[in-house]
């Protein structure tokens, strides 16, 4: 009896721990941000973060929202698994009554359905169809999810006709397609492939990898001996992008490379430096930068560096300006917790950034546009360097596209 | 009188030979330490993995965040073993010694590791951040025999892992300390009637294999890089390899590094890159059914 | 030289020891009788540090070693040859040589030892190369106390050498124990029974379930007609 | 531990259980976190059971879970089986791969077992995103987002109406759990305490390990089939990013907490793991660091996990 007596007091314990309703500070705003803190995808979670942390403490330094100063809410979400992705949409919506929620990479349809629940503004960038599809099946539910990237598919085919429009002379129609086995890359991969062929290229060999490869010499040798003029590698993460082209760098083949997204992991450059010169690559929702096409964009590229001493990674300016166009929002209404009326705001007007006005579409994707576009690079001096702005595909001004070195 | 795809074709298939090889290599690198304390100590180690980076960390450290200039690899990996050999001792000491005396104790010791792969693991990640650490080149450049590139780094990672396993195989043969090591492996009881320490036996094996995998961590990341989150894989790979060599055996261990090396390498040639781990798995399966010991049972 | 006072030995649960006292002199073989299994080896066991739990008084040359780890009880020259043997089987004869000889008290007698050694058991000399798993018993018996002979011990526990051995080989083992006993050393012989234990014995003992029965010089051993019966084969 | 004490210590969890929902009934992220306690509960007893007892140190406990998931939102979604129906066909079906995999391995020793079923698990991600998978409808790397919550008699159990599920989960896990204790206090689980202690001895009581292992093989997975299925059915959304190794060290921290062997002990662990782990979610990143660090700890000072504090110190002797 003793036993069990200790027992339901560890027991009582716990749950007086748990549902003990967690005191919001009245004068503050919560804002939750279920990003990786761990686990494989920590590392863009925390580019998305440092976005985010800007937007809120200029809101907070400039008086806060509605005279309100912002709390940061965080939480692991880790792997994405479903019972994570769900837990995180519950405590933060749920139990901290969060006003708005800002993610990056979030779930790809998971988080949709998860934060469908609640009507609190969601900003994330999954970059998939999956998620759209999800919306689709009930958009009055969804209605205060947002997509802060085009999908897949559409990046892909930005990335096509950026590789068509390169003033580069292709010496055959052969392209060599390497992709990640997870939806993204099979998204832009099989979109790639069906651009390509749709234009008379032969795709002489399209392989898709799991994540941490690191030993390319098969892979290469096979390029060696197709000679193509052309290898896209699709793989969000920077280790496998490195290896591979410090690998291709060993015995270079007359190829343009392009890394597709791959591109903007910070590592990628900061490990190659100029021994990637030549490399081109896209970044979705991006402001181009070093050097940015407006005083006030300039100024924001060189506040983000002042802050964090590297170039802009992407989903980091994105996720600044989501958080901004929630801000404008609850200004104008005048209500954090009024979600009807914020979400009709934000869906109704968009939002002015420093590329000029943004607006979610009535699937509430924030489809590739001039106020946010797809952003071409390739590496020229070890660093970033835009070389396209799409839609419409425009050559990005005093940027020119240099022949890369190992190109004979 | 051949045909230039046919020759483009044999370059092709010497590549997959040599990409092979050189993950071999590798992988022996990786398994020998594992299979050593598995066959000496029972005990199975799963932050393996994790000593893998910690040696990789150490290294930047040294070289990045000490900006150590003077002498270059060598140099480093002469503060770095001795390191190595501390952090594998002190933690058998702490860690392992104290479970062996408890009952099923081989399990006990399976999850204490797996915890400290846990923490390990994320350590790293609070320490060094999320994003992985690079090192530079031990050599740059390559040699270039026809259509044939061997670069001069994966001779060197080649050269190094081979000679590094040839003087422990050494050590372990021709030592005193090495037949002590052998003979607790061949019979605990005996090698305590003739006298050897047995504890101090357990922990310098431990000891060891931290330094040979931590060694391997050196030589790979200023290839591979170092990430935080590849503590486990390679763990599985290395788990796979001693597994498939038959645990305890560093003969069997070599073989099973070479045959998995290749057949990752022509399995990625022939049906593409993410067939790798099925058909490893398989055959492991199968290697398994067959033969419950591995391809070479009990250690020699 | 030894002296064992008040032993008891558990094994979990059970007892195996009953206060046992034994003493032996410099110079002497003693032999402890005993049917199987009434805690004889237990005693060699408790003696060299290899048993599990024990208390009670062992002491060596004067200091007390019980509590004292097997390798330290070696150094000291304590040697314990195991009923089962316990050799390496995937070494070689010479190496299981070697490796009797680890200890730090034994390696600068370590060539001497091992021509000793050779000289007492010629067939180990010839199969010096072989591999321990591959020898007869009788071979591997003889490898195992030459491999206790090389930690350089002045006092062996020689647990049931002869044990599965066929007369001849056993006469053999016995005249050669002899012969180490006259080289100087102290011999601590547990046995199931032994013939012409007069020979041998300057002691014995007799071990019935975990306690003494019996002891006393051969003589007196011979007179008592229960053990002539049980344990001395005649 | 005697089977009164089984029973109550099960009856005080899940009764605790039982009442919380009248206070927390409307916080949704309390009541997620109870259903998550009981989900884990019994797959963490499923593979106490298989280790603790029969001694098996099988990693494979958190591929069957997803096998089950999988195979019933599969079967839900591409054959519109009714979910009831669905997950017991999960289980089934998990039940014959436990089998599968049990075979091969009862021949092997721990580190190999430890290997093989690890080695299930690690296949069974690159099998469920790639074209296999997308065969039979695994919705490959984007996973399953439209699985159907399970209805009876009309009336769904969804999250969407949280308490009503949550009893319907209580239930479900209960009776798992129930199962479970019979099973070891059944001849049974005197057998597996036999063969854990001596192989041979039990041999020649004439208990065939063999037999008794592939039992517990087919028991343990068809009730975590059965459980993930109803995972899957109730948070509608199935990932194959389950398989990262983040699930598979909690659970075996749940079953450290409880104590290995010390069945209740696991009910217990998850309960109060689910719940730790939520109130370290503050800690961000060092949430991941402390969960080892405790892993080590507890095997180290507390060999019998939290049960280790309720059984005597003679009984401690014997498991520790």
């Amino acid at each position: 009896m003793k036993k069990i007596l200790r027992f339901s007091t560890i027991w009582l314990f716990l749950g007086v721990f748990l549902f003990s309703p967690t005191v919001m500070a009245a004068d503050t705003i919560p804002v939750g941000v279920p990003i990786p803190m761990t686990g494989w995808a920590a590392g863009s979670g925390a580019d998305y973060f440092k976005g985010i942390k800007m937007a809120i403490d200029e809101i907070n330094e400039s008086g806060g929202l509605l005279g309100k100063q912002l709390e940061i809410i965080r939480f692991d979400s880790k792997g994405f698994e479903p019972e994570v992705v769900m837990q995180a949409a519950d405590y933060l919506c749920g139990q901290k009554n969060v006003a708005s929620v800002h993610a990056g990479w979030a779930g790809w349809g998971q988080d949709v359905r998860a934060y469908g629940k609640y009507d609190a503004p969601f900003f994330a960038d999954d970059g998939s169809q999956a998620a759209v599809d999800i919306f689709k099946e009930d958009p009055a539910k969804y209605y205060n999810i947002y997509q802060t990237t085009d999908v897949g598919v559409e990046q892909a085919k930005s990335m096509f006709r950026a590789l068509m429009a390169l003033p580069y002379e292709y010496p055959n129609k052969k392209v060599v397609i390497i992709n990640t086995d997870d939806s993204w890359g099979l998204e832009v991969g099989d979109t790639l492939e069906k651009s390509f062929k749709a234009n008379g290229w032969k795709v002489s060999k399209r392989e898709t990898v799991p994540y941490g490869i690191n030993e390319w010499g098969v892979i290469l040798s096979q390029i060696r001996r197709i000679k193509p003029a052309l290898i896209h590698v699709e793989i969000p993460s920077g280790q496998e992008n490195i290896t591979f082209i410090q690998q291709f760098l060993k015995k270079p083949s007359n190829a343009i490379i392009s890394l597709g997204w791959g591109i903007t992991p910070r590592e990628v450059v900061d490990a190659l430096g100029e021994s990637a010169d030549g490399i081109v690559g896209e970044m979705p929702s991006g402001l181009p930068g070093p050097k940015a096409p407006n005083e006030k964009a300039q100024a924001w590229v060189d506040k983000f560096v002042g802050l964090y001493e590297h170039q802009v990674p992407a989903g980091a300016w994105i996720a600044y300006t989501a958080v901004k166009a929630w801000a404008h929002a609850v200004t104008q209404v005048g209500d954090a917790y009024d979600f009807k009326a914020v979400n009709a705001y934000i869906k109704e007007n968009g939002y002015e950034g420093e590329l000029g006005r943004i607006k979610w579409d009535q699937d509430n994707v924030l489809r590739a546009q001039s106020g946010a576009p797809v952003v071409h690079y390739q590496v020229q001096g070890g660093e970033l360097q835009p070389i396209f702005t799409d839609p419409p595909l425009t050559p990005y001004q005093g940027s020119q596209f240099l022949t890369p070195p190992w190109i004979k | 009188m051949f045909s230039e795809d046919t020759i483009l074709l044999f370059y092709e298939i010497t590549d997959v030979i040599i990409a092979g090889l050189s993950t071999g290599s590798v992988y022996a690198l990786m398994a020998v330490g594992m299979t050593l304390v598995y066959g000496v100590t029972k005990a199975f180690n799963f932050a393996y993995g994790d000593f893998f980076n910690m040696g990789g960390y150490f290294a930047w450290i040294l070289i990045v965040g000490l900006g150590l200039e003077f002498g270059g690899y060598p140099v480093i990996l002469l503060i770095v073993m001795p390191l190595l050999f501390a952090v594998g001792y002190g933690l058998e000491k702490l860690l392992v010694a104290p479970l062996r005396k408890r009952k099923d104790w081989e399990n006990k010791v399976m999850m204490m590791t797996l915890g400290l792969a846990l923490f390990l693991t994320s350590l790293y990640m609070v320490v060094f951040g999320v994003r992985m650490k690079s090192l530079p080149p031990i050599l740059e450049g390559t040699l270039e025999v026809g259509q044939l590139v061997f670069s001069y780094q994966d001779i060197m990672i080649f050269v190094m892992s081979i000679s590094g396993i040839l003087i422990f195989a050494w050590m372990l043969n021709n030592t005193r300390i090495g037949m002590a090591v052998r003979a607790v492996a061949q019979n605990p009881v005996g090698a305590t009637i003739v006298g050897i320490p047995k504890e101090r036996i357990f922990a310098t094996t431990f000891a060891i294999s931290t330094v040979m995998v931590g060694f391997g961590g050196i030589l790979l990341s200023q290839k591979w890089f170092i990430n935080p989150n590849s503590g486990g894989i390679i763990m599985v790979k290395a788990w796979v390899v001693t597994a498939l060599g038959g645990m305890g055996s560093i003969r069997g261990g070599l073989y099973a590094a070479f045959i998995i090396g290749m057949l990752e390498a022509f399995v990625g040639w022939m049906f593409g890159m993410s067939y790798g781990i099925i058909a490893l798995f398989v055959l492991l399966l199968a290697t398994l059914v067959l033969r419950p010991q591995g391809l070479r049972g009990k250690g020699e | 030289m030894l002296s064992v006072n008040k032993l008891n030995a558990y094994y979990g649960e059970a007892q195996v020891l009953h206060n046992v006292s034994v003493s032996v002199d410099r110079g002497q073989v003693v032999v402890m009788l005993g049917p199987n299994g009434h805690g004889k080896s237990t005693l060699l066991k408790a003696i060299c540090g290899l048993a599990e739990s024990v208390d009670g008084e062992i002491s060596y040359q004067g200091q007390p070693i019980d509590h004292l780890s097997t390798d330290k009880l070696v150094n000291m020259g304590v040697a314990y040859i195991a009923e089962n043997r316990e050799l390496f089987p995937y070494m070689t004869v010479q190496d299981n040589l070697k490796l009797g000889a680890y200890v730090k008290a034994a390696r600068p007698h370590e060539k001497k030892n091992m021509a000793q050694v050779f000289s007492l058991f010629p067939r180990l000399k010839e199969r010096r190369t072989q591999l321990a798993s591959t020898m007869s018993g009788g071979e591997a018996k003889m490898l195992a106390v030459a491999r206790g002979l090389m930690s350089n011990a002045d006092f062996l526990c020689i647990d049931e050498p002869s044990l599965g051995l066929q007369p001849s080989l056993r006469m053999e083992l016995f005249s050669t124990i002899k012969e180490i006993n006259s080289q100087g050393k102290t011999i601590l012989l547990v046995e199931q029974n032994i013939p012409h234990i007069a020979d041998l014995a300057d002691k014995v003992y007799v071990m019935e379930e975990g306690r003494i029965s019996f002891e006393g010089n051969s003589k007196e051993a011979l007179g008592d007609k229960h053990l002539k019966e049980i344990f001395l084969g005649m | 531990m005697r089977l009164k004490h089984m029973i109550a210590i099960i009856g005080v969890c899940y009764g605790i259980m039982a009442v919380l929902p009248i206070f927390v009934g409307d916080i949704r992220f309390v009541m997620n976190i109870m259903i998550m306690c009981l989900i884990w509960a019994v797959v963490a007893s499923c593979w106490d059971l298989m280790m603790g007892f029969a001694g098996i140190f099988s990693f494979g406990q958190v591929a069957f879970f997803v096998m089950g998931a999988y195979c019933s939102g599969i079967l839900a979604i591409e054959h519109s089986v009714p979910p009831v129906l669905a997950i017991l066909m999960a289980g089934l079906f998990t039940a014959v791969m436990g089998v599968l995999v049990g075979l091969p391995c009862l021949k092997l020793a721990g580190p190999y077992i430890a290997l093989v079923t690890f080695g299930v698990h690690m296949a069974l991600q690159p099998v469920l995103r790639g074209k296999i998978g997308i065969a039979i409808g695994s919705g490959g790397s984007v996973g399953l987002l439209t699985i159907p919550p399970v209805s009876i008699f009309g009336h769904a159990f969804s999250s969407a109406n949280m308490v009503p599920t949550f009893y319907l989960t209580l239930l479900l896990s209960l009776s798992c759990v129930l199962v479970i204790m019979f099973t070891i206090k059944s001849y049974w689980g005197v057998a597996f305490l036999a063969l854990k202690d001596s192989q041979d001895f039990a041999m020649s009581l004439g208990i065939s390990a063999f037999k008794y292992k592939l039992m517990v093989f087919a028991l343990t997975s068809f009730l975590t089939g059965i459980i993930g299925a109803y995972y899957g059915h109730f948070y509608g959304v199935l990932s194959y990013r389950m398989l990262d190794l983040d699930l598979f060290s909690i659970l075996m921290v749940m079953m450290l907490v409880g104590g290995l062997g010390h069945f209740p002990g696991s009910v217990f662990g998850a309960f109060l793991v689910v719940a730790g782990s939520e109130l370290m979610a503050p800690l961000g990143a060092y949430r991941a660091v402390t969960m080892g660090a405790l892993v080590v700890i507890l095997v180290l000072a507390l060999p019998n996990g939290v049960m280790g504090l309720f059984i005597g110190r003679r009984k401690r002797l014997s498991a520790g």
